[in-house]
């Protein structure tokens, strides 16, 4: 295996643990359990993105990874800015 | 192993759509929205299309993402519980029947066009001419500037569309505020937001410097520069202005009249959005710069919203 | 004859499918506009993915999908203004009826 | 066989162990708190190893510093983000409207 291979099976073992998040962002329990979830593959996203421009040969993909990066974190301020006011799902269990 | 990524990346987008559609709780329905997005642009980056990827991070998964959330929280504050009501089983199921047919329909359609990328060669013979290398941005600013000069125009048309909506009291106020600190806490986000703007800045400046040559442009550029205005709003550090304000019009306005202006001008030397040989590059590259600031203040008070009446409960 | 080059537009052929069938059956009208997002997002991928040659993609259809994707969020967000629009109304209609039926503010 | 050739998939399989250890947190840890702790450290440091094996692999001065803008970027984003996250779900759990 030469090393574009291995970014390959990098990207695939991301891609999988990426998967694993989907669980937390399906079941909450809480409404920042959901937000996380999508926190966890926007890093991880720009890590697939990191992988497949190295075995590419691709700087650009470098770009579209901090574009990725600067958008995450807008969602995440624009949920986390509604603190008082902002009840969390009404459907939400509270064990 | 590419394989094995491919068909991964591909089952995870459609598991995604799927349950972004099928959940129940409206704000897992948006992270997964966001996420498919994102998926999304991993899937352009595996076809090689870096441009479309930027464009869909950046737009498809972030922009919409970030509205979609604020939306949430306007309807929430109004008491809707954004509980989708159950439909009938006889509705789903015949749902299931016709949208499974027309998959079918749709899937031996796209089966019956063998993939191809016949014009990646004319439109690199003809790139020379305009002295860029990025063909997408050529295609996009030169070869059909007509569409993306009308879409500029779509963009702008939607902003008013969305202040049009504003109660006769509320025009011309400005947005509801983002602040973060008016909901208590904030010095994170206002030092994040105040170290971010001048960052988005320079990265904008830099996707569409890059756009002529190497995939970017002004329309990712023009989001990165949203993101910038938003953060910064949130953390405090940017007040959103009034909409009769006459500089936030010219900056609303600029990429499309520079676009329609340049345009018009080729009219005299032969025809609508017509760039005399030599001066190509420089006259996209302008185009380019004041259409992403244009664009960036277009989404940015697209996300913000209508003008909001005084008594506003936010 | 399908090949695996075919696997990206058919992915966009399920997606398609998918939106449609949350249009039909989801009721809140922020989720509708979801929907119709992945049905835009598979037409993408159908369009851009027929355009894959086999070390890059034609640049065509990358234009028109990025032309698409702008004019998509566009669209969304004046969905979302309108959606936010009839609620604030809804929510005018109730309180008065509310003050009418009972002289009390709920 | 240069060093090189053994340190790319070193770096980048210690990278993918701590990006999986981030995912197992977030899925396994029993409350919030915990779970924003595995996501915001491991992830970013598992990226930062991923960002050291394609630095190393492109062997470009001008590319490694466009890696470590998109790694320090995504940092200092991870450190306010995580802070922020961390306030909200506290004074949800105190308006009792969450958990």
């Amino acid at each position: 295996m030469d090393a574009v291979d291995h970014f390959m099976v990098a990207a695939v073992v991301l891609l999988l643990t990426l998967a694993l998040a989907l669980f937390r962002a399906w079941f909450g329990p809480r409404a920042i359990d959901h937000v996380m979830a999508a926190q966890l593959v926007a890093t991880s996203g720009v890590g697939v993105a990191l992988t497949l421009g190295a075995a590419r040969d691709d700087a650009s993909m470098l770009d579209a990874a901090l574009v990725g990066t600067v958008l995450a974190s807008v969602a995440i301020l624009a949920f986390v800015r509604d603190g008082q006011s902002d009840a969390d799902e009404p459907g939400d269990p509270k064990p | 192993m590419t394989l094995a990524f491919d068909l991964i990346l591909c089952l995870m987008i459609v598991g995604t759509a799927a349950a972004a559609l099928l959940t129940h709780n409206a704000l897992a329905a948006i992270v997964f929205f966001i996420v498919f997005g994102n998926l999304l642009g991993l899937a352009w980056l595996a076809m090689n299309a870096v441009n479309v990827a930027m464009a869909e991070i950046a737009i498809g998964a972030g922009i919409t993402g970030v509205l979609l959330i604020l939306t949430r929280q306007r309807l929430m504050a109004l008491g809707d519980d954004l509980v989708s009501a159950e439909t009938p089983g006889w509705l789903r199921a015949g749902a299931v029947l016709a949208c499974t047919g027309l998959t079918a329909l749709v899937g031996s359609a796209v089966l019956s066009v063998a993939p191809a990328d016949d014009l990646g060669g004319p439109i690199a013979a003809l790139l020379p001419e305009l002295g860029i290398e990025n063909p997408v941005t050529g295609v996009l600013l030169a070869f059909r500037a007509y569409d993306t000069l009308l879409e500029t125009f779509v963009l702008l048309g939607a902003l008013v569309a969305v202040w049009s909506l504003a109660p006769g009291n509320a025009w011309p106020r400005p947005p509801a505020s983002l602040n973060l600190a008016e909901s208590g806490g904030g010095s994170v986000a206002q030092a994040f937001g105040r170290l971010l703007l001048p960052l988005a800045l320079v990265m904008a400046a830099y996707l569409v410097w890059a756009g002529s040559d190497f995939p970017g442009g002004a329309f990712q550029a023009g989001t990165v520069l949203a993101g910038g205005l938003i953060i910064a709003a949130i953390g405090g550090a940017v007040a959103w202005p009034r909409a009769d304000n006459s500089i936030l019009r010219a900056v609303l306005v600029l990429g499309p009249g520079v676009f329609l202006i340049i345009g018009l001008a080729g009219i005299a030397l032969g025809r609508f959005l017509f760039y005399p040989p030599g001066f190509a590059k420089a006259m996209i590259v302008a185009i380019e710069y004041s259409l992403a600031l244009s664009i960036g203040a277009t989404l940015a008070l697209l996300l913000a919203g209508r003008s909001v009446a005084p008594d506003h409960r936010s | 004859m399908p090949t695996l080059m075919h696997l990206y537009p058919l992915t966009g052929a399920a997606l398609v499918g998918l939106g449609l069938y949350g249009i039909v059956t989801l009721r809140h009208p922020l989720r509708q506009l979801l929907a119709v997002n992945v049905v835009g997002a598979g037409i993408f991928l159908i369009l851009g993915g027929l355009g894959r040659g086999t070390a890059s993609t034609d640049p065509f259809p990358q234009a028109l999908v990025i032309t698409g994707i702008v004019v998509a969020v566009a669209l969304t967000a004046f969905g979302a203004a309108l959606v936010v629009r009839v609620a604030e109304e809804e929510r005018a209609r109730d309180d008065t009826a509310a003050v009418e039926a009972t002289g009390d503010s709920a | 066989m240069t060093l090189a050739d053994y340190l790319v998939p070193a770096l980048l399989y210690i990278g993918v162990f701590f990006y999986a250890a981030g995912s197992l947190g977030l899925l396994r840890f029993q409350d919030a708190e915990l779970r924003l702790h595995a996501l915001t450290k491991a992830d970013n440091v598992g990226l930062g190893f991923v960002a050291l094996a394609a630095a190393l692999h492109w062997g470009s001065v001008a590319v490694a510093f466009k890696i470590a803008a998109v790694w320090l970027f995504a940092l200092m984003a991870a450190g306010a983000t995580a802070q922020l996250m961390a306030r909200r779900a506290k004074t949800a759990a105190e308006r009792g409207t969450d958990r």
